[in-house]
């Protein structure tokens, strides 16, 4: 069966190593951080200039001063560092966030991927995700594997204008954890209970299957 | 040290000589850390034709979005925006041009205004809508698309102390882009919750060095909250 | 969060897998402010062909300058060097090779390669020594000079107090190259004065946030003084 | 009479006005902080990463960790701020610093500079020297018109590899106050006593005499 966002962000938050550093975009990436396993530990990055993000506050907490890049109040750990916007994109740019985490609405065979702009929609902007696509070491594309009406996001190639291009290596969706190289998605891990040949049905761009393909544990 | 004394005591005098068409570089991220009085001055004295840059636009009614009621804006340079019913409809209209700039880019660009750099390579948005039409620059076999650094006519910024010489610091993340929208102004206005003495702020921590500050005006601020979420057990 | 703590006990670890025909880039100005501990350690190790960026090679026995005794450096990149006669002497023998580099140039060139700006323009050295056969792009009619960025496989950094995650804050001047340094190492080591426990430090306050940091330890330092000048009434 | 050092560092402190921060050399340019006039107060940055320099420290106040551009031990005013290198040389290279006195080998009619290098000696460096030059609203260069031999330092053309080009506008010697504009130098005043003989003598590159030339009043 198709995961929940729940189990994807369960699943994402398999990806951390203890020590990483790791911005999580809006929605399910941002769920990662309440299923980070046991005896690891990951630091947050918020892009507006918070390193070492917390929980949310209570409400004696709330402070107007304190937000993170989704615009939501929140806490810092204690160790966290605040700085000024092009500090923090110097840490994503120049490589030293570990993990980025984001959606998308589309990912291509070469690792491009579309996730800020609809044609015809109003356009609002793609906030900091060119920079985090373009700088992160490691990217995880969360979404799912097919839009509602059941059209294949994993295309051969973006319809939509781009995010970035030859970025994407990994992508986490309800059905499947696929690698992208060498011009195609390679199946990795599929959803438990669900089989190759809807994996195959759902994915447009070329897609590699070894024989053996494991199940994710969630 | 009275040629130091950057304190002005009226809204009136803080905006002085800003006219129509110009540039303003305004900090803030969302409504967090942005000079809600400076805003309402501009908005009061009615200048329009503004290019504005800042990440975001403010909401009806409240920040930037209160100089979209009289059409004040004639361009945004901002990485999101469209929080506000106003600004679509002028967009859509074409009341309002928008250029839309990556968060980072647009961050580095104030920084480099600035520092006297006129431009920097960058991977972000190379191969998207964001490089057309730019120079691209391969760098170790990776390629990079040329950004230009971007100046103000002003800079308004909002800081939590400052003291008479201009010394800034910022309070939590109200910080953002308030420190390179400092550096990027002609005339640079700083709006901030308490002024104190020089020699008050420790001079190891202050954010923004008094030589980037021309005009500091002391505030109140409303501080709205955008989007105040609370820990799950106090939901 | 042990994933975090960077704290290590040894300078045999500190600067573990430093190898021959690196490039270390370096904190510091003059002797202020420099990572006395790690250079000894390099010194001990004896590696050699190395490339040094930093903005002076410290003096005669003291600082970078001790790493000259068994040529160790194979090139200085620098603003100013020569305060030392071994340098000189092995600069004459064609021993080292030097690529002077203006000090703004510098220090903008390490803050790049930490952010991830493979070059950036500037005004400074166009028409010079420094300029030649660079990039020359005009921006609002004037000439710049396309500048490279600058890592390095070992960052050496020297800080006041650090937090087992790496935070860091400097003192006085001994900030300098420091907090532009630890960004622009594969591997950035600090080594400090004072090693306290996350939280002790203002958040807001930090000048090197902990990601940048791979490695810390505490040293002793002489901190030798270059110019001992004194007030009038003092000499 | 040629000007003395601290004559030279008095008139070029006459250049200052009220509220202006001013990066000073080494050598003579430093003397200029001495000769403030009254009433008027600047404030000095040093580009290792100080605004605000105060005085030489006591003994007592002696510290290794606070030290200026020329690396000498110093002390900061009340509402100075300490600063990284790039944060520095951002506001020299960015037109902030209002004033910059320097010294230099040789200036030429077209506002070029020489005065980090000269051929066949050995080559200490720049330091911070080029981005002063290329950085800075005002540059005021400060020398003896002519060196030890007689020969002029003012020329059609710089011969020594250049520190800038087209930057310098201002000229403070100990026998005049010289403009840089036009192809030109531009006399506009003469130290006391000397004649303007004297300096269209020493005065190799094209000079422009107006018909009346003040003393300096130093």
């Amino acid at each position: 069966m198709a995961l929940s966002r729940d189990q994807i962000a369960m699943r994402v938050a398999q990806e951390f190593k203890d020590g990483d550093y790791v911005n999580l975009g809006i929605g399910i990436p941002t769920l990662a951080a309440n299923f980070v396993p046991e005896g690891i530990e990951v630091m947050l990055q918020s892009e507006n200039g918070l390193l070492g993000m917390g929980r949310y506050p209570t409400e004696d907490e709330v402070d107007a001063d304190m937000i993170n890049a989704g615009k939501e109040t929140v806490t810092a750990i204690n160790g966290a560092s605040i700085f000024d916007s092009a500090e923090s994109f110097a840490m994503i740019r120049g490589g030293h966030v570990d993990f980025t985490v984001l959606g998308a609405f589309e990912v291509d065979v070469n690792g491009n991927i579309a996730s800020w702009m609809i044609p015809g929609k109003l356009v609002k902007g793609m906030g900091g995700a060119m920079d985090l696509v373009a700088g992160a070491k490691n990217i995880i594309v969360t979404m799912t594997h097919a839009d509602k009406h059941g059209n294949s996001k994993l295309l051969p190639a973006c319809k939509l204008p781009l995010t970035g291009v030859n970025c994407i290596t990994r992508i986490i969706t309800d059905l499947a954890v696929l690698e992208v190289k060498d011009g195609a998605f390679h199946l990795q891990e599929r959803a438990p209970g669900v089989s190759v040949e809807e994996i195959k049905e759902k994915t447009a761009g070329k897609l590699v299957v070894p024989d053996n393909v494991s199940e994710m544990s969630v | 040290m009275s040629g130091f004394d950057k304190v002005v005591t009226s809204y009136a005098e803080a905006m002085k000589g800003l006219s129509d068409n110009m540039t303003i570089i305004a900090g803030g991220f969302g409504l967090c850390g942005i000079p809600e009085g400076l805003i309402n001055q501009i908005k009061s004295m009615g200048t329009t034709g503004l290019t504005v840059v800042s990440n975001n636009c403010g909401v009806d009614g409240f920040g930037l979005g209160v100089l979209l009621e009289d059409k004040q804006i004639r361009k945004m340079i901002s990485s999101y925006v469209g929080e506000n019913a106003l600004f679509e409809k002028q967009l859509l209209a074409n009341e309002l041009e928008v250029e839309l700039t990556p968060q980072g880019t647009l961050a580095e660009k104030m920084r480099a205004g600035g520092a006297g750099i006129p431009g920097f390579y960058t991977a972000t948005g190379y191969g998207t809508p964001v490089g057309e039409g730019k120079d691209v620059k391969h760098f170790d076999g990776r390629p990079y698309i040329l950004e230009p650094s971007i100046t103000g006519d002003f800079a308004i910024v909002k800081a939590y102390k400052a003291d008479r010489f201009g010394n800034c610091i910022y309070r939590h993340t109200a910080r953002n882009f308030n420190p390179m929208a400092a550096t990027a102004g002609k005339i640079t206005v700083v709006e901030v919750e308490e002024i104190v003495e020089p020699g008050e702020l420790d001079p190891a921590h202050i954010h923004t060095p008094g030589i980037y500050v021309d005009r500091i005006i002391k505030g109140t601020f409303e501080k709205r909250i955008e989007r105040k979420v609370l820990a799950k057990e106090e939901r």
